[in-house]
């Protein structure tokens, strides 16, 4: 059981690697942003499934924070950094 | 190769990157990206030798140390962002004095 | 055995990615996608941690890396003109050079920690020999509140001249943003902020009140407080004046005072300074953690804000300059 | 025995809606679609894979707190989804069309 909720945590990992491909490529600073909404939500999981395997509950509290901070980096992101105007 | 010391190679290859970008590039939110991450680096290598212990409790001086370091190095990164504000409103740029463009 | 080889697996990928992250936060020439990777490491930071049974850190990663100092980044690029955002890449020449000697350095730095034994104890068994004196059971608060009580005094003077530093290089701000702020509220953002915020504060005490047995304490109960004032900022709520004057500043430096008064108190008592007998040790411990997450929260969000917030007795100056008419 | 095969089966398809969140994120080919992928996996993936970890919990405070933490991710999802939709048509950036 504990290899098999590795093995999610190890394939969702890589899915946020996959994900990085949106962070460099953009286009616009929102699709960015987005991906790394999407980072914030895969390490959520990720901790979770290894605060199962590893027995270790303090990693629900990270999760938690996590889920937190996502909010505050994404409307810092919308109130402050995202002011240019776009044609397309 | 044991995760520690994998994680601390990490941390010292981190270390280069942050001072090659420290060193290279011109424009002071870089830098001040680069010293944070160059930060990292240095933190991550001692939570990794830190932890070389086997299956027993990880040393908790250096976790201490590295939690009390990540403090300072975010109130240390608001007080270089708010100097780089105030240089770029005086001058227009946000580059060091040598690097300013004529 | 299957499960470790999945687990190295795991860290093998994780360490790549940080340094990929490393170089590409830095080597990208748009310095918006510089901070949402550099925001991203943060992320992938906090999993590290994780994997090095350094759960405090871990903490203190997620709320500060990821999350404070991104935001930070994100409010500073935000006020800069948008010309400066970019920059040419250093020439070919020099990048190799110091691609070489750097290269060099890694190497010697590998070797010197690959030459370490491969185990050490540190001071662990003296951490726990005396954790039943500390007044606390998680060893990490241990150290930071009762062994080295010293560094955490310390760093709450490092924060205050930080925040001390940002006040006099930034003017004053008014009650009005200064960001381009559309003209109605956003009803949305106004009932999440209200919603997370009591959450974001009730959290904070959760870790304040778990760091004496478990992963927690006062800095990451304090950045998550301070977490809770940045939101507050970004939703276009501000403080009244008539608290942003004395009101404000004995929050900022409660922490610091409390602590001093504690550690000299006992002083009387035949102590060292920051000394505290082991009978007491556990409740002050507490206090002085409650005391600090205050000032803490309250010293990063007022850096988040940037600028001294105006007291009423600053309508006299001119809001644009911050200079005295 | 019916819950480990329960738990299997949930992490799996949770897991699956990460990848297809991914995938949409990277496939998509605007703002708005890419929006529509990723609450897929924020609230589909991440769901079920609080739900497989519920099943195997070991107490009901832990089951409480991964609730809450999908009920927290939930909130702040849809309110950062409106939020980012909300300024990317302010900016100008039109939806995309065949």
């Amino acid at each position: 059981m504990d290899t098999l909720y590795l093995s999610v945590a190890l394939f969702l990992l890589l899915t946020l690697v996959a994900g990085m491909w949106r962070i460099l490529q953009g286009p616009t600073p929102a699709d960015r942003m987005l991906a790394a909404q999407l980072f914030g939500t895969t390490a959520v999981a990720c901790l979770l499934l290894l605060a199962q395997v590893l027995q270790q509950s303090a990693l629900r509290d990270v999760a938690l924070v996590f889920a937190l901070l996502a909010v505050v980096t994404a409307v810092a992101f919308v109130k402050r950094a995202w002011t240019e105007k776009h044609d397309t | 190769m044991t995760p520690a010391f994998l994680y601390a190679l990490v941390g010292i290859v981190l270390f280069s990157i942050g001072l090659y970008g420290l060193i290279l590039y011109k424009h002071l939110l870089r830098k001040i990206l680069a010293i944070n991450i160059l930060g990292s680096g240095v933190f991550l290598v001692m939570v990794a030798l830190a932890d070389r212990i086997g299956d027993a409790v990880p040393d908790a001086v250096p976790h201490a140390m590295v939690i009390t370091g990540i403090v300072v190095a975010v109130s240390a990164t608001a007080l270089a962002l708010a100097l780089m504000l105030r240089v770029n409103e005086e001058t227009g740029q946000a580059v060091l004095p040598e690097d300013r463009e004529a | 055995m299957e499960e470790i080889n999945v687990l190295l697996l795991f860290d093998v990928v994780l360490g790549l990615t940080l340094v990929w992250l490393a170089w590409q936060t830095l080597s990208s020439l748009d310095l918006f996608r510089a901070i949402v990777l550099f925001i991203a490491f943060g992320l992938l930071m906090a999993l590290a941690w994780v994997r090095l049974d350094a759960p405090d850190v871990a903490l203190a990663e997620a709320t500060i890396g990821a999350g404070l100092t991104g935001a930070l980044l994100l409010s500073a690029l935000a006020q800069l003109s948008a010309s400066q955002k970019n920059e040419t890449k250093p020439s070919l020449f020099i990048r190799l050079t110091l691609g070489v000697l750097l290269f060099f350095l890694v190497i010697a730095l590998a070797y010197t920690v690959l030459s370490l034994p491969t185990k050490a104890v540190g001071l662990s068994v003296e951490v726990a020999k005396n954790i039943e004196l500390s007044g606390v059971s998680n060893p990490v608060t241990a150290v930071l509140l009762n062994y080295r009580s010293y560094d955490t005094l310390l760093e709450l003077g490092v924060l205050l001249l930080a925040l001390l530093g940002v006040w006099s290089l930034g003017g004053v701000s008014t009650n009005k943003s200064s960001f381009p702020k559309s003209s109605f509220v956003n009803p949305v953002l106004d009932l999440v902020t209200r919603l997370l915020v009591p959450i974001f504060i009730l959290f904070s005490g959760y870790l304040l009140w778990v760091g004496a047995f478990a992963p927690g304490g006062a800095f990451q109960a304090g950045a998550v407080l301070a977490a809770a004032g940045v939101l507050v900022f970004l939703s276009d709520w501000y403080l009244p004046s008539k608290y942003s004057g004395f009101a404000l500043r004995l929050v900022l430096v409660i922490g610091l005072v409390w602590f001093v008064s504690m550690g000299f108190s006992f002083v009387l008592l035949d102590n060292a300074f920051l000394e505290y007998p082991p009978e007491f040790a556990g409740g002050l411990i507490l206090l002085i953690e409650a005391a600090a997450t205050l000032s803490i929260g309250i010293s990063l969000a007022a850096l988040f804000l940037g600028r001294e917030p105006a007291t009423k007795s600053d309508s006299n100056i001119d809001i644009d300059t911050g200079v005295n008419k | 025995m019916i819950l480990d095969i329960l738990t299997v089966i949930l992490l799996l398809v949770g897991a699956l809606f990460f990848l297809a969140g991914t995938l949409g994120l990277l496939r998509f080919p605007d703002v708005y679609t890419r929006l529509h992928a990723l609450t897929k996996a924020d609230n589909v993936g991440l769901g079920l894979i609080v739900i497989a970890l519920m099943l195997q919990a070991d107490s009901w405070f832990v089951v409480g707190k991964l609730l809450f933490i999908w009920i927290l991710i939930l909130l702040a999802g849809s309110g950062v989804a409106h939020l980012v939709a909300n300024t990317a048509q302010k900016r100008g950036i039109k939806p995309w069309k065949k």
